[in-house]
């Protein structure tokens, strides 16, 4: 075979330096601790540990195990609902119902009680309550395949519209003391609500879950393609379905929590938490898209927003700015890493460019 | 070898009336009628004259906010910002009648278009610049723009009688039976649903809904129009905002608070699909409408006031049932008759 | 509960040195903005070394329980609450006062274990009275009624409702008047208008409105002022003069009620001052110093009586600036 | 130096020493192209090469590194993909771009939709054009359905109506043929040599010799990312072209192994799926290689897809090993030992955005686990273990899987499911989009595993593929098998005939 003609603009140098089709300056991709050290999570927790340090040296009482006690307090039912949410969100798909489903189980635990029945029976009644309205959901969303934000926009109205017709406008506020007195006890001199050790279980659960189970290998697999989930045999509808029932049964639990906390059931009971919720999970790096997150980070994002807030309502900063903060941390936390990738980007090409010869100075106008 | 193994391509053209039939406003349309007419049947006084115009009233203010954010869904986007956005501009004009007495209603409305797009502009900006997904970034303004609201308003408020008369009028006046701010509501449908169908940049939004990353692959200048969708949705909010302040009694610091799942909301109970790509701003329009007048319906109904927000709750997730069972059928018609076999 | 005590335990006590905080039911409340007003006032004259308002945004139940929390901890002395649940912040006020912390409650009482006094605008009875009076001269003692009340929930609405309801049907001048529906506007301005617009609709024969809430009584005066029933359905309730000020004028309100919200809060800032000082325990029969307005007395139940309501129409609603 | 012949026109278009990396992944070192007007000009190279971002660098997608790039002699910077348009130049991506929710027509004209009156789109006029585009490239498409559930040939036939309907002078076209049949290609060559003749230049990109060699005037060699050389096709060879590009010789393409059938492993009866396929009977046995035949479109993807249970069916059986499979289920179908590598490999095959590591253990995620918990360890070492054996090309395991090249992502596909032992493998077009070195390697690997017991159902488009791997040869059309021919009778006479013919007699069936 003859060749006709063949020119070669690579000249030494340039051979040199991507040898082996890899850039030999360039760093490689992260790999084991450092991935870990320098990971989105690892961020949420450096940034949890220094709002924890600013507040405890300029916020005057910060630091005390009650701080530990009204903090935690504050932020567990967000913090439970925030589990499975994550999972859910991971999978591509989103739950707005879940403060009405807490509202939803107030109201029935509430009504419940009054008509005289075991306490111990409504809580349980409480809980299928949430899991039966999480299955509405995810019956709706993964065996019928509508899109959840719409459906949920819908149960959203729906279970709280229940808890309306539940309760009513009545409040039950006399729960058994000794159980309420439960709910806000704390652990010896900690500070910390003994009610934490069931949430850290409920934690605990969702991490094993969505990082060291079958199960939760797939949920990112379903966020980000939900076909090639199932060529892998993933059954999509199904888990789906569970994600859903476990959002409503968590939601039911703090439905439950916050009842018995505030020894008062009301339909109102947890209304707007869903986007605070929301907002917690994509602070703590999940992504909205589906197929990125993780519990540590999530964690990490919940304690965040709690600690800012009750730093500084403790030091009696108005909650319009709480507000103003949540937002632009919210934006901020997205917006940093795709700044941090775009200077990235641009320090690499300004390498590759002097390690590569510009073949003509003058040939390259830039448009 | 030929082509005989492939039939020749059917040449009788879709009637243009199942054509329509199968548009996904259809069915929102249909309940909305079936809704009014049996309200009607039950209570004669909710088409009275004063019944009707107070359900375009109601309307009104939920069909711009739900055209806007049709824009927006379109392209793969949401926007949970607007009912701040609606709040402060809300304030603005409150804030412009009382602070500078006698100031042009027209300049009113075009100080209130100019924040809302300049918030909308924010919006747009952080999305397309930062690339970061639109639920968060306006999950975040949503808390921002309250804040500044709650900031600037404190606890003052501006009430009915802080305005002019003929601006309140707006409000109150009809035009051929229409309330005048209902017609700017339709005008705004007409004119935002042409561009969409007839211009070139309007389907552009469809075509980035549909794929983000093959519009971007097809050189469509993705973010210009994500952009514009943006700032054509806070500029609508305010609108929006700017007719509130004409309507309702007051505004403050709280004035639009937790609407934008309503809005969303009406936008897909009208058949907007909530991951883009398609849709229509009169579905939109539709939807709201529906949505609106649901409440208004039940409370001639006499439906038990505890009731009312399940109803609600179960009439949106029919609304999206009975829009998925159309698409499903319209799907399988699809697969059976497939593309080059038709 | 122990984790309060070493909190309150280094602000209380010394004289000058006391502090008190206001947590309103909601931030940004042009009513609770006049009721606070007063508050800090009250609170100058008492002799507190500082006052501070905090409190949600939204006046949802237990909104308030992490504002408590966190005075409790800072040792504030005097935490006067508008409660929004009656029962929700309960837990939280024992907490702060096993801390030391003397509580109030205004304009919207908790359940009177967990406070010391509550400083109520007027006697609920009365207040639910003047306004069946109000209504009942304007639609000419016969014909159907409404309410428009704010959330389901509220407290101190419903217990004027109980007694509007009561005197309805107790009173023999009542006989004609039929209370038709109760509706709900949350205290939410467009909620509100489309519930009166709801009224009208599902009521056709509706002659009056009662809306107990300063929120309700103005949009459903901004829906009469702008519809054909302008004149033709009566309107009172409790209002704010400012924010009622067009529609008397324009005739849609001939007349309707309140109290003045400033002593409200003033009163409750001397009275969280006498607390403090000892010099009153919450007990029926207890009496205190009311800066100007003078000496009250703690009656049944811990409860302050600030003053009898006013009643607006055109002839007066200018000498009201609130 | 120059590349084109003494006397040729000016180029349209020139590339010199076009550089591009991805972090630390170097796409392209070297890339260097000249157009001419009036020609068609192969590109070829291994997968991972670099084709396809030499292309995107064109388009103006990808901004070089460094380099030089003149459009009708001048110097160019892209900035945009409509500073390339502006500039003539349309192209056909590898994948697909299609929007599902527009229809077919306004697909092809978005952007630049004919306007009537006031200026607002005529949707007349577009359907007007569309069809006039599809009567030329002689496919019958409605123009008016939404492009949302066209197969992958119908989704290339439009990508190739909108290129050509721009009236580009330069057209490129990276690898368009991959999922078109015979004809389809025949139509769209005759489109490609009406366009150079007049005078527009074709970069034409292809895995298919036998195409490079029908339509193309010249063809330039990629190889790692560099350019090597450009040839007259008059004279070059095969041989010497695949040389250059894999820079060693290569094995036989067609490696097949003499294996022992045992007893039969599938067995399908009866199958039906109500306008999808029709009765359909199939055996699969240990050690066999089954092809099965058809045009596209003829159901053979539906079948396997039924087969492995990501579709239902109406009647008719699965039977693995003697044990009925449950329908709609395919983990079930994983857990009896199928495997199954589909044809849309960034769709189906992977999840592209997770990592390599991630992919390959996606499908042991259950066998991996103790006690419901996945041992990380094991699942790390099955990881390498497997992108080792299969030679994946990556920087790292943690890479997403989608910054690979189109040969190794399928490698990636393959490994996922060679790793689970499977006892009947089934493969959609694996080796759609490979380069020839790869090629051979998939085909080694197939035949391999057959050597070892497995049964394998092997779908493809490419005749060559199918004669030369398979012992027997299933033919399907219109959703019925039309012919079972055995290794001995599968010329590509009777299986062209069974797929596209009413059943000739002289086709035995052999069940
Ligand atoms: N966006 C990207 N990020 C990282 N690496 C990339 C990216 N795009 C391409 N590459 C790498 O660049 C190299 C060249 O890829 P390219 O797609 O150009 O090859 P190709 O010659 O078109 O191969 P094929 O024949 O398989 O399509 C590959 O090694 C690929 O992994
Ligand atoms: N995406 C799709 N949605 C709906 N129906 C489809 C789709 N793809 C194919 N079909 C239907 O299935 C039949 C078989 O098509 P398919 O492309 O699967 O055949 P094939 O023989 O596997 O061809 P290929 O070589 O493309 O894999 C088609 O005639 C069509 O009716
Ligand atoms: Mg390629
Ligand atoms: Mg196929």
């Amino acid at each position: 075979m003859s060749e006709t003609a063949r020119t070669s603009t690579a000249d030494p140098t340039t051979t040199a330096v991507i040898a082996a089709g890899v850039l030999e300056t360039e760093p490689r991709g992260r790999t084991g601790w450092t991935r870990i050290l320098l990971g989105r999570d690892a961020v949420m927790i450096y940034a949890l540990i220094a709002a924890l340090v600013i507040a405890a040296i300029s916020i005057p009482r910060f630091a005390s195990p009650v701080t530990a006690g009204f903090l935690l307090l504050d932020v567990i039912p967000i913090l439970l609902i925030a589990m499975p949410m994550t999972l859910v969100i991971i999978t591509g798909e989103i739950d707005l119902s879940v403060a009405s489903i807490a509202g939803l189980t107030s109201a029935v635990i509430g009504v419940l009680w009054q008509a005289g029945l075991d306490i111990g029976l409504v809580l349980v009644i409480g809980l299928v309550v949430g899991a039966v309205a999480g299955a509405v959901n995810g019956f709706l969303i993964a065996v019928v395949g509508l899109p959840s934000l719409a459906v949920t926009i819908g149960t959203l109205a729906l279970f709280r519209g229940l808890a309306l017709v539940v309760i009513g406008d009545n409040a039950v506020a006399n729960f058994p003391p000794e159980l309420t007195a439960f709910f806000t006890s704390k652990l010896g001199a900690t500070g910390i609500p003994t009610v934490m050790i069931g949430v850290a279980l409920v934690i605990a659960f969702f991490a094993i879950l969505l990082h060291f189970t079958p199960f939760g290998r797939g949920l990112p697999a379903i966020g980000f393609s939900k076909e090639a989930a199932r060529f892998v045999g993933i059954d999509v509808a199904r888990a789906k379905f569970w994600l859903f029932v476990g959002t409503g049964s968590v939601s039911a639990l703090a439905g439950i929590f916050w009842t018995l906390r505030y020894s008062s059931a009301r339909s109102d009971n947890a209304s707007g938490l869903e986007l605070a919720v929301i907002a917690a999970v994509l602070l703590g790096g999940v992504s909205i898209f589906g197929g990125r997150g993780s519990i540590p980070g999530v964690v990490a994002g919940v304690l965040l927003i709690g600690v800012i807030n009750y730093g500084l309502r403790l030091g009696r900063v108005s909650e319009v700015i709480l507000i103003i903060v949540t937002g632009s941390l919210l934006i901020a936390s997205v917006v940093a890493p795709s700044v941090g990738q775009a200077i990235g980007r641009w320090r690499h090409d300004r390498r590759v460019r002097r390690e590569l010869p510009q073949a003509t100075a003058s040939g390259r106008p830039r448009a | 070898m030929t082509v005989a193994t492939r039939n020749a391509p059917r040449t009788e053209r879709t009637s243009p009336l199942s054509g329509f039939l199968r548009r996904r406003e259809i069915p929102v349309a249909a309940a909305l009628i079936v809704l009014v007419l049996v309200t009607y049947a039950a209570n004669p006084l909710f088409l009275s004259q004063q019944g009707v115009k107070d359900l375009m009233l109601n309307a009104t203010i939920m069909i711009i906010l739900a055209v806007g954010q049709a824009m927006v869904i379109f392209t793969r986007n949401v926007d949970l910002s607007v009912g701040s956005i609606l709040g402060l501009v809300a304030f603005l004009t409150g804030t412009l009648f009382a602070d500078a007495p006698g100031i042009p209603i027209p300049v009113v409305f075009l100080a209130g278009l100019a924040l809302g797009a300049l918030l909308g502009a924010i919006n747009g900006l952080l999305v397309t610049v930062a690339h970061v997904p639109a639920l968060v970034i306006t999950l975040g303004t949503l808390y921002v723009y309250r804040g500044i609201n709650n900031a600037w308003a404190g606890g003052t408020q501006y009430f009915a009688g802080d305005r002019p008369d003929e601006f309140g009028a707006l409000a109150v006046d009809t035009v051929l039976g229409f309330p005048i701010i209902t017609l700017l509501a339709i005008a705004v449908v007409v004119i935002v649903g042409i561009y969409l169908a007839g211009a070139r940049s309007g389907r552009d939004l469809y075509a980035i809904g549909s794929d983000p990353e093959a519009s971007r692959v097809f050189g469509i200048p993705v973010a210009r129009r994500v952009m514009t969708a943006f700032v054509v949705n806070g500029l609508l909010a305010g609108l929006a905002g700017v007719l509130y302040a004409a309507r309702f009694n007051s505004v403050g610091a709280t004035t639009g608070t937790g609407m934008e799942l309503d809005v969303v909301a009406a936008a897909v109970v009208g058949g907007v699909a909530i991951f883009g790509g398609s849709g229509s701003v009169a579905g939109a329009a539709i939807g709201a409408v529906l949505l609106t007048t649901i409440t208004s319906a039940l409370t001639a109904l006499r439906v038990d006031k505890f009731w009312q927000q399940a109803v609600v709750g179960i009439l949106i997730i029919a609304a999206i049932l009975v829009d998925r069972i159309a698409s499903v059928r319209t799907a399988r018609k699809l697969r059976l008759t497939e593309a080059r076999d038709v | 509960a122990g984790g309060g005590g070493d909190g309150g335990g280094d602000g209380s006590g010394q004289d000058g040195d006391q502090t008190i905080t206001f947590i309103p039911k909601q931030l940004n409340n042009p009513y609770t903005d006049v009721v606070l007003g007063g508050g800090e006032d009250g609170a100058e004259s008492a002799g507190f070394a500082s006052s501070q308002v905090v409190g949600p945004l939204d006046a949802s139940a237990s909104s308030q329980v992490s504002f408590i929390n966190a005075e409790t901890q800072a040792g504030t002395n005097v935490i006067v609450i508008a409660a929004n649940d009656p029962d929700a912040v309960c837990p939280a006020l024992e907490e702060a006062r096993s801390g030391g912390a003397k509580i109030v409650a205004f304009d919207s009482d908790t359940n009177p274990d967990c406070r010391d006094v509550f400083i109520s605008q007027v006697v609920a009875k009365d207040v639910a009275l003047i306004q069946v009076e109000l209504i009942a001269e304007q639609i000419g003692g016969s014909g159907e009624i409404a309410i428009l009340s704010a959330t389901a929930n509220a407290t101190n609405q419903n217990e004027w409702i109980k007694y509007i309801e009561e005197e309805l049907d107790s009173n023999p001048d009542y006989a004609d008047i039929e209370l038709v529906a109760k509706v709900y506007g949350d205290d939410d301005d467009t909620k509100s208008f489309q519930e009166a617009q709801g009224l009208m609709q599902a009521h056709p024969n509706l002659k009056g409105i009662i809306s107990p809430t300063t929120v309700g009584i103005a949009a459903t005066a901004r829906y009469l002022s702008t519809s054909e029933y302008k004149g033709k359905v009566a309107l009172t309730g409790l209002g704010l003069p400012n924010e009622m000020r067009p529609f008397v004028k324009d005739g849609t309100v001939t007349e309707f009620a309140l109290w003045d919200p400033a002593q409200l809060g003033y009163v409750a800032a001397f009275a969280g001052k006498a607390l403090a000082d000892g010099d009153i325990t919450g007990a029926a029969g207890d009496t205190f110093e009311a800066g100007d307005l003078g000496e009250r007395e703690v009656g049944e139940g811990g409860v302050v009586i600030v003053g009898p309501p006013t009643v607006f129409n055109a002839d007066n609603i200018d000498e009201y600036d609130f | 130096m120059s590349i084109a012949p003494p006397n040729a026109p000016a180029p349209l278009l020139s590339l010199r020493g076009a550089a591009k990396t991805f972090g630390p992944v170097v796409a392209l070192a070297d890339g260097t192209i000249e157009l001419l007007p009036g020609e068609i000009h192969a590109l070829v190279g291994e997968n991972g090469a670099g084709k396809s971002t030499l292309v995107k660098i064109l388009a103006g997608l990808h901004h070089p590194d460094a380099g030089d790039f003149l459009v009708d002699g001048a110097p160019v910077a892209f900035r945009t993909v409509a500073d390339s348009k502006a500039a003539g130049i349309s192209v056909i991506y590898q994948e697909p771009t299609l929007f599902p929710d527009l229809t077919v027509a306004e697909n092809i004209f978005i952007g630049r939709q004919p306007r009537g009156r006031l200026g607002l789109i005529s949707r007349a006029a577009m359907r007007r054009e569309a069809m006039a585009l599809f009567e030329r490239l002689g496919v019958p498409i409605d123009p008016d359905r939404p492009a949302e559930g066209l197969s992958i040939a119908d989704q290339q036939i439009i990508e190739i109506a909108k290129a050509i309907s721009i009236d580009a002078r330069i057209l490129i076209m990276d690898e368009p043929t991959a999922a078109l049949s015979g004809v389809e290609v025949e139509r769209l060559f005759t489109v490609a040599r009406s366009l150079r003749d007049t005078g527009a230049g074709i970069l034409f990109i292809s895995h298919r010799f036998d195409e490079i060699f029908a339509l193309t005037n010249r063809i330039t060699v990629m190889r790692d990312g560099r350019y090597i050389g450009t040839h007259d096709t008059a004279a070059a060879t095969v041989d010497g072209i695949v040389r250059e590009m894999v820079g060693r010789d290569i094995d036989q393409l067609f490696p097949k192994q003499d294996a022992t059938i045992g007893e039969v492993v599938l067995d399908v009866s009866g199958l039906s799926r109500r306008g999808v396929f029709r009765d359909v009977d199939l055996q699969v046995r240990a050690g066999e290689i089954v092809g099965l035949a058809g045009l596209v479109g003829a159901g053979r993807t539906e079948v396997a897809r039924a087969i492995f249970g990501i579709d239902p069916y109406d009647t008719g059986s699965v039977t693995l090993s003697g044990a009925r499979l449950k329908p709609g289920n395919p983990q079930a179908a994983i857990d009896t030992g199928i495997g199954f590598v589909p044809e849309d490999r960034r769709k189906q095959g992977l999840v592209m955005d997770l990592s390599v590591g991630r992919n390959l253990t996606l499908t042991l995620r259950n066998t991996l686990s103790r006690a419901g918990i996945i041992d990380t360890a094991a699942e790390r070492r099955a990881a390498d273990t497997w992108s080792q054996r299969l030679q994946v090309k990556t920087g790292s395991a943690e890479f997403a899987v989608s910054t690979l090249s189109g040969g190794n992502q399928q490698k990636v596909v393959l490994a996922k499911w060679l790793a689970t032992e499977p006892r009947l493998l089934i493969v959609d077009e694996p080796t759609r989009g490979i380069d020839v070195g790869t090629k051979a390697e998939v085909h080694r690997l197939i035949s391999d595993l057959a050597a070892r017991g497995i049964a394998i159902l092997m779908i493809s488009s490419e005749l060559p593929e199918v004669l030369g791997m398979a012992d027997r040869v299933v033919v399907m059309r219109e959703g019925r098998v039309t012919a079972r021919l055995d290794r001995a009778d599968a010329t590509p006479e009777n299986v062209m005939l069974a797929a596209t013919a009413e059943p000739a007699p002289m086709l035995e069936d052999t069940k």
